[in-house]
C-alpha cells in the first residue's frame, strides 16, 4: 500500500549510513538485542541449522530405504534417525520458522511499528529456543530417542529406554518460546498499527501470523501440559497414560493431537501468508477476495481446533466421535480451497511477473493442492482405516509441510532478503533451483502415495517381505538427493550475494507495503518517521502498471548492461 | 493521526520504552498482554483439569474413599487464606494507583505472608499424605485399612481399588504441585516487584501497570484453586 | 497508533469498600461450597444426587472465579480486547472438554489381566514367571512387563 | 494391478477391499479433477498475463460473492457427497455382522499371538476361511501396536488394557501382508508376517488337525515310514535273519557282542547301532549293515527309535510329536468363546523359548517371518 511518508530528506542516503545490520558489531550487540529484525536473524543461522541437522536424518533414512533388508542402519538407530528427523524438523524448525523469521522480521514493518511490543520477552524467546533446541540435540546425541515425534504412551512412558526425559523437556522449552513468540505478535497487532492502518488495511500476510499465533498460544500449553506428565510418568514410574492403574493411553493421542492439528496449522498458515504477499505483489493486482482470504485464516485457527480426532480414526476412538471429527475435517478443507481459489484469480488479469519468489508461489499452489487434497483421503473415517500410518500419510504431509511450508520459506526467502540484507542476489539461478526443488520434491513424495496406499506402513526400517515397494522406495531416494540439492544451492548462491551482489535499494521488487517503504535494510527503529496509511491494501493499478513496467524493465536492462552485470534479469 | 513522534524522542517519560508511542499505548500492551499469557495458563491447568474429570468420573467410588484422606479444614483454611492475599494484592494495586508507595509495600509484604502461609499448611498436608505411603510410584500403600481406615470398606468388603487411590494421589500431587510451583513462582515475582517499590524504581512508580501485571498472575493462582479446592476437597459419596 | 488505544491510564480506582465487600462474598461463598458438601444432595432430573453435589460445587466456585476476574482482576473495568483474550482461554477449554465427548460413546473399561496386583505392586514389578491363574473368563493374565 | 515392475494396487482380497475401493478410486478422481483445474489455471494465467504480452487487462475484479460462493459450496458439496461415502464404509467397516469366526489376537513386542476358537494357535500367522465373516478380538500385552491387512484394507489399533475389534470376510484364497503398523519399538518392522485365507473345507481340515495342513503323525508312524523308507526290513525281519537280528521286542534285552561284553538296549544304545553299528556287532554278525551316520537326521533316528522300541505290537496312532510348536493342538473343546480363550491365556502364560524372535543381526531373514515360514 502507497503510504504516504511524511517526506524529510532522501530517506535511502539517511540509511546507508546507518542500518540495523551495521549500527552495532560486537557478538553481545547481536546476543543481547532487542530488535526484532536482528532476532529475526538470529532465528535464521539457528533453525537453519536444525534443519540442516534435520535433513541428514532426512537423508540417512532414504538412503536406508532403497535397501528392503536396510543399507548401513540397525533396527533401533533407524528408529532413533526417524525420530530425530521428525522432531527436529517439527518442533525446532517448522513451528518455529516462519513465524519466528519472517514474523518477527516483517510484523512491526508491515503494521509500521518500531518494533514488536516487548522486545526483551522476544530475546527470551529466542534464548527458550535455543536452550530447548540444544536439550534435544543432547539427547539425540547421548543415547538418544526412539519413540517417534508423536511420543505415543505408554512406549515413550514406560518402555523407551532412550533420552525421551532429557528430549521431551527440550521440547517443552522451545514449546515456551514459541507461546511468548506468539503472544508478542498478537499484542503486536493489536495494539501497534501505524495510524491508519485499519484491520482491513492489513497485508494478509499479518492476518494469517495473527491466526498462527492464536493456535500458538491456546494449543501449545496442552501438549506442553501432557508431555510434562510423560516426564511423571517415566520419573516417578507413574502410570497416568498406561492402563495399569487405570489411565487410558488413547488419552495421550486425544491430548496430544489437540496441539498437534492445530500445530500442523501453525505450520501452513504462516506459508499461506508468504505466498498470499508473493502472488499479490508478483501478480500486481489486488488480492483477489481480500476479506474472505482473511478470514479463512481465522476459520482455519478456528476449525483447526476441532478436528484431533481425525489422527485416531484407528486408535479404538469411539465410531461417533469418528464421525463427527471427519465431518469438521471435511468443513476444514474449505477455508484453504477458498485460499486457493482467490490466489488463482488474483493471477487472472494481473500483471505476472515471473521472478523467482513468484516461481515458488507457482509451485506452492501446485504442491499444496495435491497435499490438501491427499487430505481428503485421510479426512474420511473409511478410506483412512487403510491409509493412515502409511506411506501415503508420510507423503500427504510432507506435500503439506515440505511441498507447501517449505516452498513459502524459500519463496519468502528469496522475496525478502533484499530487504533483510540489503543485496540483490541472482534472479537466474534463483528460478533454476525453484524448478530443482520442484522436480525434486515430486520425486520424492509423490512415490510415496503409491507405496503407502499399497501398504507400506511408515516408521519400517525393513521390508524384505514385500520386495514390491523397492521401486518406489529408490525412486524416492533419488527424488531426495534431487531436492536435497535444491536446499543447499540457495544457500551458496544467497551468501555469494551478500558479496557480490548489487545494492537492492528500498523496493527491488516495486511491491507494496510498508516494509518497502523504508530502507534496505532497515534502520534499527524501522522507520525514520512513524508512516501513515493512507491507502488500501495492495493498491495496484495492474493497467498503468503494465505500462509503466515495459519502460522500467527498459530502462533496468540498460543500465544493467552498461554495468556489466551477468544475472539474467529480463525476465519481465 | 495526531502524534506523530520522531523516534530519536523517546519521550520525557523514562518508564516509556522506545517501541510505543505513548503511555497509554504502552499500558494497554502489557495489559493485553498479560491476558493472553493468562490464556495460555487456562490450557495449562485445563488440560490437567480434563485429566482429572475424566478419570473422576471412571472411578467415582476409589476416588471418593481415597480423597477421604484430604482434611477439608485444612483446605478451607488454605483457601481463605490465598482469598485473602488476593485481596491484599488487589489493594497493594489500588495503592500504587494512588502512589501510596509504603502501602503498595505492606500490601505485597502481607501477600507474600499469606502465600508462606499456604505452603506451610500445603506442607503439613503433604507430609501427612507422605507418611501415610500416599505418594504415587512403587512405593504406594498397599493396606487400604491403614491408608484410609474404615472408610475403605463398605458391608465388609474392600471398597477401594488402590491402584484408582494411587491415580487420585498422582493427580492430586501433579495439579497442587503445579500450583504450588506456580505459587513459588509468585513469590519471587512479587519480591523482586517490592524492591522495585523500595529502591523507588521509575518502571513502577510512574504508574501501577507492572504491579498491576503482577497483581493479575496472583489472581490466576487464587482462581486455580478455587477450583482445585471443591473438586480435590469436597467430593460427595457416589449415591 | 495512539488512536486505536483506548487510553487506560485514564483508570478506573475502584474504592476499598468494593474490594473489601468481594473478599466477605468469596469467604461466604467459600463457606457455602463446604456446608453444601456435607449434604448428600437429592437427583433432579437425569443427574443423579451425586452429580447435584459436584455441580453445586462446580457452580460456587465459577461463581467465585467470576468475582476475582471481574473485580480482583479488574475485567469489568477493561478494554473489550482483554475481555475477548479472556474469554478465549475458557472458550477453547471448552473445547478440550470435546474429548468427553469420545469417553462417553464408547465402551471404557478395563480388562482384568492389566490391572496391578490387589496387594498393590504394580503388576510390571512382578517376576516374570509368576503365573496367576484366570480371575474370570475374560481374564487374559497379560504379562505387563518384560 | 501394476505397470511393468511397478505395481499400483494392492489386491483386493476382502469383501472390505470391495467396498473401500469404489470410494477410494472417486477421491482419486476428484483429486485428479482438482489438481488438473489448479494447475492449468495456475500455469495458464502465468502465461496469458505475464508481464509485457499484450493481454486484456481491463475491468480487474477485486470482490465478487457469487464466484467466492461457488467456490466455497462447489468444494463443500463435493466434500459432503465423500465424507458420505466414506463414512458409510467407515460404519461397515466398524460394524461386525453376528455370525462371524471368532479369532483372538494378542499383541506384544514383537509379535502377534493368534489363537483360534478351538484353541489351535499361531504366531504372526492368522489363517482364515474364504467367504466366511472373521471378527478378530485383539488385546496388546505391552506398548500400542495396530493390526493392519493391506489387501483386505483393513486396520484397527491393539490397545494394552482394552479389547478392540475388527472384522473382514475373505474373497480370495491366497497369502497377504499382515503388518503392525504402530510404532512399537525396535523390531517394529519385523512384527508381521502373512494372511492366509484358506477355502473354508481346507480352513476346517487345518483347524481340526490342530494348525497342520495334514494330520500329523505320531513318533512311532513317523518311524515305520523311515523304517520302510531305509529299507531295515529287508534284512531285519520277524526272525533273526543270516544278515541281521530281529529287532522284535529287542528294547531293554541284553545284548552280547562279538568281543563278548554285553549292553541292555537302551534307548542310546538303539541310536548308536543306527548311525554306527560297528561299535557294538551283536555276536554272529558280520559288518553289513550301512552306517546312517549323516544319513537321518536326529528327527529321523528319534522317530525310528520309537518304532523300533514296539515293533511288532499295534501302533499307537495319537500324535506325541509337536511339530509345529505354536500349533500345538490342545485337549481343550470349549463350550464357549470366553472360556477357550481363558483355557488359552493360562497356556500364553507358560514360558515360551520361541516366542520372542531371535534378535536380528546381519542377515535378515532370520526374525519371526522366516520362523513361521513352515507354519503353512
Amino acid at each position: 500500500m502507497s503510504s504516504t511518508v511524511i517526506p524529510s530528506g532522501e530517506l535511502g542516503q539517511q540509511a546507508e549510513e546507518s542500518n540495523y545490520l551495521n549500527v552495532k558489531h560486537t557478538i553481545a550487540s547481536w546476543l543481547l538485542t532487542g530488535d526484532h529484525k536482528r532476532i529475526a536473524l538470529l532465528y535464521l543461522v539457528s533453525t537453519s541449522f536444525f534443519f540442516f541437522l534435520g535433513s541428514i536424518a532426512a537423508g540417512l533414512i532414504r538412503y536406508e530405504l532403497t535397501s528392503p533388508a536396510g543399507v548401513v542402519l540397525e533396527s533401533e538407530t533407524y528408529n532413533k534417525v526417524f525420530s530425530s528427523h521428525g522432531i527436529l524438523m517439527v518442533f525446532t524448525f517448522l513451528v518455529v520458522a516462519i513465524p519466528a523469521i519472517f514474523g518477527n522480521f516483517l510484523v512491526p514493518l508491515m503494521i509500521g511499528a518500531r518494533d514488536l511490543a516487548f522486545p526483551r520477552l522476544n530475546l527470551a524467546s529466542w534464548y527458550m529456543y535455543m536452550t530447548g533446541g540444544t536439550l534435544i540435540l543432547a539427547g539425540m546425541i547421548f543415547g538418544g530417542v526412539d519413540t517417534g515425534w508423536t511420543f505415543y504412551t505408554p512406549y515413550s512412558s514406560m518402555y523407551s529406554n532412550g533420552q525421551v526425559t532429557m528430549v521431551i523437556i527440550g521440547i517443552f522449552i522451545a514449546g515456551f518460546s514459541t507461546i511468548t513468540t506468539g503472544i508478542n505478535f498478537v499484542v503486536t497487532i493489536h495494539k501497534m498499527r501505524a495510524p491508519g492502518m485499519t484491520w482491513f488495511r492489513l497485508p494478509l500476510f499479518i492476518w494469517a501470523m495473527y491466526a498462527t499465533s492464536l493456535m500458538m498460544i491456546l494449543a501449545t500449553p496442552v501438549v506442553a501440559i501432557t508431555l510434562l506428565l510423560v516426564v511423571y510418568e517415566r520419573t516417578f514410574k507413574l502410570p497416568v497414560f498406561s492402563p495399569e492403574l487405570g489411565g487410558d493411553p488413547v488419552l495421550f493421542q486425544h491430548l496430544f493431537w489437540f496441539y498437534s492439528h492445530p500445530a500442523v496449522y501453525i505450520m501452513i498458515l504462516p506459508a499461506f501468508a508468504i505466498v498470499s504477499e508473493l502472488i499479490a505483489n508478483f501478480s500486481r493486482k489486488r488480492i483477489f477476495g481480500y476479506h474472505f482470504v482473511a478470514f479463512s485464516s481465522l476459520a482455519i485457527a478456528g476449525l483447526g481446533f476441532l478436528v484431533w480426532g481425525h489422527h485416531m480414526f484407528v486408535s479404538s476412538q469411539s465410531m461417533y466421535e469418528s464421525i463427527v471429527f471427519s465431518l469438521i475435517s471435511y468443513l476444514v478443507a474449505v477455508p484453504s480451497a477458498i485460499k486457493i481459489f482467490n490466489w488463482m484469480a488474483t493471477m487472472y488479469k494481473g500483471n505476472i511477473r515471473l521472478q523467482s519468489p513468484m516461481i515458488y508461489a507457482i509451485a506452492f499452489l501446485m504442491i499444496f493442492t495435491v497435499g490438501g487434497l491427499t487430505g481428503l483421503f485421510l479426512g474420511a473415517a473409511g478410506t483412512d482405516i487403510h491409509l493412515t500410518a502409511t506411506y501415503f500419510v508420510v507423503a500427504h504431509f510432507h506435500y503439506v509441510m515440505v511441498g507447501g511450508t517449505m516452498l513459502a520459506f524459500l519463496g519468502g526467502l528469496h522475496y525478502w532478503w533484499p530487504k533483510i540484507t540489503g543485496r540483490m542476489f541472482s534472479d537466474g539461478i534463483a528460478k533454476v533451483n525453484a524448478v530443482i526443488v520442484f522436480v525434486g520434491f515430486n520425486l520424492t513424495f509423490f512415490p510415496q502415495f503409491i507405496v503407502g496406499w499399497l501398504g507400506m506402513p511408515r516408521r519400517y526400517h525393513y521390508y524384505y517381505f514385500a520386495p514390491e515397494f523397492q521401486a518406489y522406495h529408490i525412486m524416492s531416494t533419488l527424488g531426495a538427493t534431487v531436492l536435497g540439492l535444491g536446499f543447499i544451492l540457495p544457500a551458496f548462491y544467497l551468501t555469494m550475494s551478500l558479496f557480490t551482489g548489487p545494492k537492492a535499494g528500498p523496493n527491488p521488487w516495486g511491491a507494496h507495503g510498508l516494509e518497502w517503504e523504508t530502507s534496505s535494510p532497515p534502520p534499527t527503529s524501522n522507520f525514520t518517521e512513524t508512516p501513515i496509511v493512507m491507502d488500501e491494501v495492495y493498491d495496484f493499478d495492474p493497467v498503468s502498471d503494465h505500462a509503466k513496467d515495459l519502460k522500467d524493465i527498459e530502462e533496468r536492462n540498460r543500465r544493467r548492461s552498461e554495468e556489466g552485470y551477468c544475472g539474467s534479469e529480463d525476465d519481465n | 493521526m495526531s502524534a506523530i513522534t520522531n523516534t530519536s524522542d523517546h519521550g520525557h517519560d523514562s518508564a516509556l520504552h522506545h517501541q510505543f508511542e505513548d503511555i497509554g499505548q504502552q499500558n494497554d500492551s502489557y495489559i493485553v498482554g498479560m491476558w493472553v499469557f493468562l490464556s495460555t495458563e487456562v490450557m495449562f491447568f485445563g488440560a490437567l483439569f480434563f485429566i482429572y474429570t475424566l478419570y473422576r468420573w471412571n472411578y467415582q467410588l476409589d476416588f471418593y474413599i481415597a480423597h477421604e484422606h484430604l482434611d477439608v479444614k485444612l483446605g478451607a483454611i488454605n483457601t481463605s487464606v490465598l482469598l485473602f492475599s488476593s485481596f491484599t494484592m488487589v489493594m497493594a494495586v489500588q495503592s500504587a494507583q494512588l502512589k501510596r508507595r509504603l502501602h503498595v509495600i505492606g500490601y505485597l509484604l502481607t501477600t507474600i505472608v499469606c502465600a508462606c502461609t499456604f505452603l506451610v499448611i500445603k506442607y503439613f498436608e503433604y507430609s501427612s499424605k507422605i507418611a501415610d505411603h500416599l505418594y504415587p510410584g512403587a512405593g504406594f500403600a498397599t493396606d487400604a485399612h491403614a491408608a484410609f481406615g474404615a472408610h475403605a470398606f463398605e458391608a465388609g468388603k474392600l471398597a477401594v481399588n488402590m491402584n484408582h487411590a494411587q491415580l487420585f494421589y498422582a493427580l492430586y500431587f501433579g495439579m497442587t504441585g503445579l500450583h504450588a510451583v506456580h505459587i513459588i513462582a509468585g513469590i519471587l515475582v512479587i519480591l523482586a516487584l517490592i524492591r522495585l517499590w523500595v529502591i523507588r524504581a521509575k518502571s513502577v512508580t510512574l504508574d501501577y501497570i507492572p504491579t498491576e501485571m503482577v497483581g493479575l498472575y496472583w489472581h490466576f493462582v487464587d482462581l486455580v484453586w478455587i477450583f482445585l479446592f471443591p473438586l480435590f476437597y469436597l467430593m460427595p459419596k457416589p449415591h | 497508533m495512539a488512536s486505536q488505544t483506548s487510553h487506560s491510564h485514564e483508570h478506573h480506582i475502584v474504592p476499598t469498600s468494593t474490594y473489601l465487600l468481594t473478599l466477605i462474598l468469596l469467604v461466604l461463598l467459600m463457606l457455602a461450597t463446604v456446608w453444601a458438601a456435607s449434604f448428600n444432595l437429592p437427583a433432579i432430573g437425569p443427574f443423579s444426587g451425586t452429580v447435584v453435589n459436584q455441580m453445586v460445587a462446580l457452580i460456587i466456585a465459577t461463581a467465585k472465579a467470576l468475582l476475582v476476574i471481574m473485580v480482583f482482576m479488574g475485567v469489568r473495568w477493561s478494554s473489550t480486547l482483554a475481555k475477548l483474550w479472556v474469554a478465549s482461554g475458557f472458550v477453547t477449554l471448552i473445547l478440550l472438554f470435546g474429548i468427553l465427548g469420545d469417553y462417553t460413546t464408547r465402551h471404557y473399561e478395563h480388562q482384568h489381566g492389566w490391572e496391578a496386583r490387589p496387594d498393590g505392586s504394580l503388576p510390571r514389578s512382578t517376576p516374570d514367571e509368576e503365573v496367576v491363574p484366570p480371575i474370570n473368563a475374560n481374564d487374559l493374565n497379560v504379562k505387563i512387563r518384560q | 494391478m501394476s505397470f511393468f515392475n511397478f505395481p499400483l494396487a494392492p489386491p483386493q482380497a476382502s469383501n472390505i477391499a470391495q467396498a473401500y475401493d469404489p470410494v477410494f478410486y472417486a477421491l482419486v478422481a476428484l483429486s485428479v479433477f482438482f489438481t488438473v483445474i489448479v494447475c492449468a489455471g495456475v500455469i495458464l494465467f502465468a502465461i496469458r498475463y505475464k508481464a509485457g504480452t499484450k493481454a486484456d487487462r481491463s475491468r480487474p475484479m477485486y470482490e465478487n460473492l457469487p464466484l467466492e460462493l461457488t467456490w466455497t459450496i462447489i468444494p463443500l458439496l463435493l466434500g459432503l457427497v465423500m465424507f458420505y461415502f466414506g463414512t458409510a464404509l467407515f460404519v461397515k467397516i466398524k460394524t461386525p455382522p453376528k455370525n462371524c469366526e471368532q479369532i483372538f489376537v494378542i499383541g506384544k513386542q514383537w509379535m502377534w499371538h493368534i489363537q483360534h476358537s478351538n484353541g489351535v494357535r499361531e504366531n504372526n500367522t492368522l489363517h482364515v476361511p474364504v467367504g466366511k465373516p472373521v471378527k478378530l478380538t485383539m488385546i496388546s500385552q505391552d506398548v500400542l501396536h495396530a493390526f493392519y491387512i493391506p489387501a483386505f484394507r483393513v486396520q484397527m489399533g491393539v490397545v494394552p488394557g482394552r479389547y478392540t475389534e475388527l472384522w473382514f470376510t475373505a474373497t480370495q484364497a491366497g497369502e497377504y501382508h499382515l503388518f503392525c503398523n504402530m510404532y512399537c519399538g525396535t523390531q517394529h518392522s519385523e512384527m508381521g508376517g502373512k494372511v492366509v485365507a484358506m477355502d473354508p473345507k481346507d480352513y476346517a481340515e487345518w483347524l481340526s488337525n490342530g494348525g497342520q495342513s495334514v494330520a500329523p503323525m505320531s513318533m512311532e508312524q513317523a518311524g515305520a515310514k523311515i523304517y520302510a523308507k531305509v529299507h531295515c526290513d529287508n534284512c531285519h525281519g520277524a526272525e533273526d535273519t543270516l544278515h541281521a537280528p530281529s529287532l522284535y521286542g529287542i528294547y531293554n534285552k541284553r545284548r552280547i557282542f562279538a568281543d563278548g561284553t554285553s549292553l541292555l538296549a537302551d534307548d542310546e544304545y538303539l541310536r548308536d547301532s543306527i548311525i554306527r553299528p560297528y561299535d557294538h556287532i551283536t555276536a554272529g554278525y558280520g559288518e553289513t549293515m550301512p552306517v546312517y551316520q549323516g544319513q537321518l537326521t536326529e528327527e529321523d533316528v528319534l522317530n525310528l527309535v520309537a518304532y523300533i522300541k514296539v515293533l511288532g505290537t499295534p501302533i499307537a496312532t495319537t500324535p506325541t510329536s509337536i511339530v509345529n510348536r505354536h500349533s500345538a493342538p490342545t485337549a481343550v473343546s470349549p463350550t464357549n468363546e470366553s472360556s477357550a480363550l481363558a483355557a488359552n491365556a493360562v497356556q500364553a502364560n507358560t514360558p515360551d523359548p520361541d516366542a520372542t524372535p531371535t534378535r536380528r543381526v546381519g542377515s535378515p531373514a532370520v526374525g519371526a517371518v522366516a520362523a513361521e515360514g513352515r507354519n503353512r
